[in-house]
């Protein structure tokens, strides 16, 4: 077969060395009443059939359109380099850097994703990684709970519903209380979304110094790509920083890998999950990286680790260190205002829609339409259009509420073309 | 080497947007950052270049061989990287999943996720199968998430324990305490496996599962694990497959029908798909008859010509946000559909045969950490060694030395100075003959130059690295 | 700009140490008055309005057919590792190897395309590239002129017609006399093509021996894939060995780049063209590449150089060895198989058409069809099939005649509703 | 490290083809080849490790500094391989370009490939250009053969001759041969530039042309460059500009203001295609009004909304198949439509800046082979050193040991010891400091560790290797 490389001399040679006369043998001690009797496995494929065939079901995927679509997951220019680096095959075909000396470009990458991140967020610690960003609430909520010693998560009505459909997924055999509100008092954090899934932005700093007042965490859910911009969960006081980090350098993908990213001050980083890098000397002296405080970790803990988390997402925390290495620090903020500047010249042109948001937005915004947004959708599909997230259907809304999504790719003509369509669609 | 950010200098640009089409906005000042994140400034020559020299100071697959016990290092196919890299794939909005009216846009991908959810429950013997653990521990998770939902229904609300060998994954216990579980430990017997009768003693009524991998990570078969499925069901506890070590069994056994309710798969172990220096990777659970009605959702379903998306009614929700490492799981689809029905049996066969292969090479010299029937993994001691100051640890770095990635070390804990070694189905017998002839080298070495393991790696781009200084003078950002 | 990394303090640093005032000062030997005006360049675009420009121009050239055009570019499959190992940036931004101990790469990859070139023709030398299949007829005429010290060139009517144009343009200038025929009396060679542009498969050996006989050289262009199973240049008696070697690794690009590839004997070596790698040691008795031969080539002999080759398609080349080792022996053999058995498949479902071949083909035949092939395209094309080369537009043919290739990639679907479709089309 | 052809092993496999779907069929015996061609017999995985391993034996600009003088080794922007591969430009059959049945399918490439040479044209000064010819030498026959029509046609048939510097690079007169003329060598000027007298006495009547290099290869502008256009001219002459170090000059003068006729651009210099280990390359000519009618055909023009082919009246035919090294072309046309007006300019003046710079960095030590003035690139001979011992191999070899590439050596032949170092624009200023803190350390060698520098390289996975020994035992196959 394609990857096998034995052939049947290397096999009997193999065999004969081993003392038995053929593989089957070798299966002795799977008792044979045990063994497999059929399944319902097609034949195989030539490598030539499976691309064919991939292509054929890619071709069944739409990803022609001008959309803006959102809701968490958004459409952003990723640099050729980003591929060209991450696809060196001495990353992507490593595993976790269990030899360190073997492994320094991965420990490095990840010292200095973690390096991007607190940079990014003004936090003191990252980790090298989590999930995505819905992990990474459920992560943050026991993280808090283990710090505070206090068993309620309030959640903040700006989160993702989907991060708080995880949470409780995750959270349901647990003995944790999880509320909707933004009250500190008995909580163990509260965890606030910025911008909220709705688009808004909000400076959390006065929830922050009342969450620290009652001994509560604050923990923020921060968008990449809007801190080129917006004021920073370290600024606000944040005691963890999580995000979803798909914005920068993971491609849409159908949900994933993405990466989750969480940081965190000095003073709870032994509480924090996930492998962390830090940076050492050899005998010689000379510069180098492991991981380290492992005690946190599975392997070490078990029963006490901090998480379950083994295999995370590094080659997408390689990505994200990549994407922001080369926007860099005028690139990234360049990013920021243009998605700002495009979504809000959109918005002013969608003047026949109400919006929704209270107060003012970064690249995402909410519009209740005259027309069930579902039905103004549907139309525009025909015309090329991803209109949006209906709210309803991830019921986060009205039937005519629809969120959408502005990013530094859609040119103006795009936004013109756009609110034209829908004011046609939705104001007739 | 430098750091990034010791490169960068003030003003160097790489990226740039076109000018703005649109009038510059702001937000309000308070809502601002006071200070540009610190990014490096660099050109897109110095970026390239950076992480260049930073892979050439990594190991890979493609590079050597990585026998890392454990983790099936196995080749990672071309042509799956170009599966997975089908703009029709790859630039797939997840939230067309959403919402109704995008349901036409996607339907290649639930076709695909559909069909790779058949296959892998049709492999493992088990019901269905949901792609969304994000990966092995996250299956985990999910499957004990799982098996507390259905005592949950039963009313089995004693149900608190689960079993664990104690030569299991550290990601074992951590799951089943993250899902609110106690768990007690079983220990392995001298030969390896689980005693039945230690189980017994164990199985009171209070065990909500067991979770067993098999081969276990001592690279055995649990002999008895249809009399453990048994027990188990005869008291209302479920059984849980750690799929890691699926490849020694592919196309030979499978879990359900040895009486397993519930698993992950590891798609990056199993399915071929890139370990990406420690992940992505992607998890799927599998269940059995019993948890079907658990199972998270949504959950993609044919509809007519097409597929459209149900939750099943007890359905734990949502362990994902949509459908896990979907683009994972596209390579894992097309390794499956390669090698289909005859090619996926040539795998088990021929990763245990080159395990044993190793073993009947490195058995005489080596000693073995129990008595044989190893599978697609052997596992030695390195004791005998360690006696005369060579540890586990020195044998590893001096593999480096010589060319190969080490194996897993110091893993499972039940062996002391282990050596795990997992070759996989993909490496040739000139590789592994290569590499059992260092493995004897070394041995040699102990008696005749020590102090050359204990030096070692020189080779490397750095030597030994000081663990204790890291965690002691923590410096884990640059800032 | 985005690839010039000087930055203004790092410009005034750099003018100081040079000592001059301004960047200006460092043109003061070009004359004021050549310096230019003005020119009609349009503004610069970002990294992605350049990706965006540029998918826009691919989107108006059709790729989705199902085609039959061959006429010596064939589309045929490529392993996906074809792309991942070539297009690692350690071989594609090297360029020649003149420091060999930093280029064993290029060099042993070289020397292993080389061998590969022998064991594929039967010949015994190789060279590392020429341009492409149509300037190996020309070099491989002027390298006969050299050994024979004639200047007949006989060109065989096998031999794809452009070819041909090449050579005339290529050699306008010099003493050459170039004639279509057999005859090698008084030749410096005759130049075959197999199969031949209307792919015919025929056997060159008594030509070759009456080449020999009349001391002209046999010059065969061969078809590369056609290898897997058709008698080789060698095993004909060639002196030099040429082909266009676009079917073994290169993607159709629209002519480029493709690879020349040329083959001769030991006792013609010296007169070939293009660099050669050659095995040796170093000090220390490691083995080692280097180039060879070198007097041949323009750097050393500038007038009196077997070529003016200078840069290569040592890529190509490369894509070529990677392409050929996945497939193997019994791979290459397979997909010749394929491509063979598939083309006698349609051919066997046009009964309504003439077949023009005189004899047996390969993968790629002609055929004379009741209505002009120009309008039989022109309708299939509609229907979502490229029909094949009208051999009348290469002027190698009838209005009515069609050269229709075949290749491993079509399924007998494709060449079942293909056929259908043609004689619907023709036979109405 | 081992030949592929060693690590085949009889009957293993990489790729396969599904079965036939078809009946088998078979040519006549007699039209086979008796055996099969021994490729080698490999997995999937040896291949992928062969050729990753070849690739870390080698080095390009994505790894370390190349400042190879003439070569322009800049960097190869990642966008441009995007570009390249792109679905519809890559996989275009080219006999689209056959049948005007077909034209309607290529219409993007026609656009572009019209765009690019109206650019480079533009760029240069020219009336057109042709995308054709593959490489720079291949350029220099088109150029030359269009001056050898252009002559034929004004009926000058006693214009056999043509001038070219003896500073020139190899392919100059090379090609001018192939195009079937007589070449005279002018001999350069002690300041490294043409002398208007000797060129004056050498304008015969005989004389077709000039091949002309400016900057030339010493690195400098010629400076009677418009006296010698104008003296050519008034004999009917044709110039002929190598456009090899156009990188100096793009956005402040052009060839065709300067006066010359006809010239080839190479798109992997000036325009940062990459080199690919030798090859391919892209070599467009361009032409003033006085060739235009002689250019390669087809060409592509406009025709309504889109564009047709149409070949030029007295056109010399076809130099290429189709039109050149085409995904050689959409990469430099990424690389110029991102730059665009400004951006060129820059690229010079940066090009410029750099050569500059490295020069006063290391005049004092090494010494200048001309007086100074120079552009892009900055010529040094190791004349001095040589008298040590000390040669200009020495030198590169013991860069490779810093770290870097060397320089092109011996290169110009009108320079003893020469090492010709152009840093292009896109390396950075700590680049260029390493490097001359490199050079100025192995100055220090010659009087204080001469051994190391005849040693080196000792870091590169080979030393010196015996060229002699390649070219007696000659061994060009392993068959
Ligand atoms: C036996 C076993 N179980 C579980 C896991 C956890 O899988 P993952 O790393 O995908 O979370 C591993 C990973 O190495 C393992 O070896
Ligand atoms: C000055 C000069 N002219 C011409 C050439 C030939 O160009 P090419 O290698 O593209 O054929 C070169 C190549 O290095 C050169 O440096």
């Amino acid at each position: 077969m394609s990857w096998i490389p034995t052939t049947e001399t290397d096999q009997q040679a193999m065999l004969a060395a081993i003392g038995v006369d053929d593989v089957e043998a070798l299966f002795a001690s799977i008792p044979p009443s045990l063994r497999m009797q059929s399944w319902d496995i097609p034949a195989g494929m030539s490598e030539m059939g499976v691309r064919n065939h991939i292509a054929e079901l890619a071709s069944r995927n739409n990803v022609n359109h001008t959309s803006f679509l959102g809701g968490g997951y958004y459409d952003h220019y990723i640099p050729a380099a980003v591929d060209a680096l991450s696809g060196r095959s001495e990353f992507y075909t490593a595993y976790t850097p269990y030899q360190p000396e073997s492994s320094q470009g991965t420990l490095q990458s990840i010292y200095e994703y973690q390096s991007a991140i607190c940079r990014l967020t003004n936090m003191e610690f990252a980790n090298a990684s989590l999930y995505d960003g819905g992990t990474a609430v459920f992560e943050a909520a026991t993280m808090s709970v283990r710090i505070a010693r206090r068993n309620r998560i309030v959640v903040h009505p700006s989160v993702n519903p989907t991060y708080l459909a995880m949470l409780k997924t995750h959270a349901a055999n647990l003995d944790l209380e999880i509320v909707v509100g933004d009250d500190p008092e008995g909580a163990a954090c509260v965890i606030v979304q910025n911008p909220s899934f709705q688009g808004t932005v909000a400076d959390f700093t006065a929830l922050g110094e009342r969450c620290h007042e009652a001994k509560a965490l604050l923990v923020v859910s921060f968008y990449p790509v809007s801190l080129g911009m917006v004021k920073t969960p370290g600024e606000m006081g944040a005691d963890i920083a999580i995000a979803e980090g798909q914005s920068i350098g993971m491609p849409l993908g159908f949900g994933g890998p993405y990466l989750g990213i969480m940081a965190t001050l000095k003073k709870h980083v032994r509480k924090m999950p996930g492998r962390i890098a830090g940076e050492t000397k050899d005998q010689e002296g000379r510069r180098g990286f492991v991981l380290t405080l492992q005690a946190r970790e599975q392997h070490i803990r078990r029963t006490k680790a901090m998480s379950n988390i083994c295999s995370n997402q590094a080659l997408c925390a390689l990505r994200a260190l990549i994407h922001l290495s080369l926007w860099g620090k005028e690139g990234f903020k360049e990013v920021a205002i243009a998605c700002h500047s495009k979504a809000e010249y959109l918005k002013s042109r969608l003047g026949f829609a109400e919006i929704l948001n209270d107060g003012p937005t970064f690249n995402e915004f909410a519009v209740r339409l005259p027309i069930p947004a579902a039905e103004a959708a549907a139309e525009l599909l025909q015309e090329g259009f991803v209109a949006g997230l209906p709210l309803a259907d991830v019921g986060a809304g009205e039937a005519n509420d629809l969120l959408i999504a502005v990013t530094e790719k859609h040119s103006r003509e795009a936004l013109d073309a756009f609110a034209t369509a829908l004011e046609r669609v939705a104001c007739n | 080497m430098q750091l990034i950010y010791e490169k960068s200098q003030p003003g160097r640009r790489a990226l740039r947007l076109d000018a703005l089409d649109v009038p510059a906005c702001a937000l309000p000042a308070e809502l601002c950052r006071a200070e540009a994140a610190t990014l490096p400034e660099m050109a897109e020559i110095d970026v390239v270049r950076h992480f260049t020299h930073l892979s050439q100071r990594n190991v890979g697959i493609d590079d050597t061989f990585y026998p890392l016990g454990s983790c099936t290092m196995k080749y990672n196919p071309k042509i799956a990287e170009v599966a997975a890299a089908e703009p029709g794939m790859s630039q797939l909005h997840p939230h067309f999943s959403s919402s109704p009216t995008y349901e036409s846009e996607c339907q290649g991908a639930y076709a695909l996720i559909h069909e790779l959810e058949r296959q892998l429950a049709e492999v493992a013997g088990m019901k269905a199968a949901s792609l969304q653990p994000i990966a092995g521990a996250h299956g985990e998770l999910t499957g004990t998430l799982l098996m507390a939902a259905y005592h949950k229904d039963k009313g089995n609300t004693h149900k608190d324990t689960i079993i664990i060998p104690d030569s299991a994954h550290g990601t074992n216990p951590a799951s089943a305490v993250m899902a609110g579980f106690k768990v007690v430990e079983i220990p392995s017997d001298a030969d390896g496996t689980i005693h039945l009768d230690a189980f017994e003693a164990m199985l009171t009524d209070n065990v909500a599962g067991i979770m067993l991998t098999c081969p276990n990570t001592h690279g055995l078969f649990e002999k008895d694990v249809a009399k453990i499925a048994k027990l188990a069901h005869s008291k209302d506890a479920l059984l849980y497959y750690d799929g890691a070590n699926l490849n020694a069994i592919v196309g030979q056994c499978r879990p359900g029908d040895l009486g397993f309710d519930v698993m992950h798969y590891n798609l990056h172990k199993t399915f071929a798909t890139p370990h990406g220096m420690g992940g992505p990777g992607c998890g799927p659970v599998g269940v059995s008859e019993r948890l079907l009605p658990y199972l998270p959702g949504p959950r993609v379903v044919p509809d007519g010509d097409g597929f459209t998306l149900a939750t099943p009614e007890k359905s734990i929700g949502r362990i994902a946000a949509f459908f896990g490492n979907y683009l994972i799981a596209v390579r894992a689809y097309a390794y499956l559909r390669h090698y289909g029905d005859a090619g996926l049996k040539e795998v088990s066969r021929n990763a245990v045969l080159n395990a044993n292969y190793i073993f009947a090479r490195l058995k005489g010299t080596y000693k073995a950490a129990f008595p044989g029937n190893f599978m697609h993994e052997c596992i030695f001691t390195a004791s005998p060694q360690a006696q005369k100051g060579i540890h586990a640890t020195d044998i590893a770095k001096s593999l480096l030395d010589r060319g190969f990635h080490a194996p897993t070390i110091y893993f499972p804990l039940t062996v002391k100075e282990c050596l795990m070694i997992e070759p996989t189905e993909t490496e040739s017998k000139e590789t592994l003959d290569a590499f059992c002839d260092a493995m004897l080298a070394i041995a040699e070495a102990v008696d005749a130059a020590p102090d050359s393991l204990h030096a070692a790696p020189v080779s490397t781009p750095v030597g030994r690295l000081d663990e204790v200084k890291a965690a002691r003078d923590l410096n884990c950002a640059c800032l």
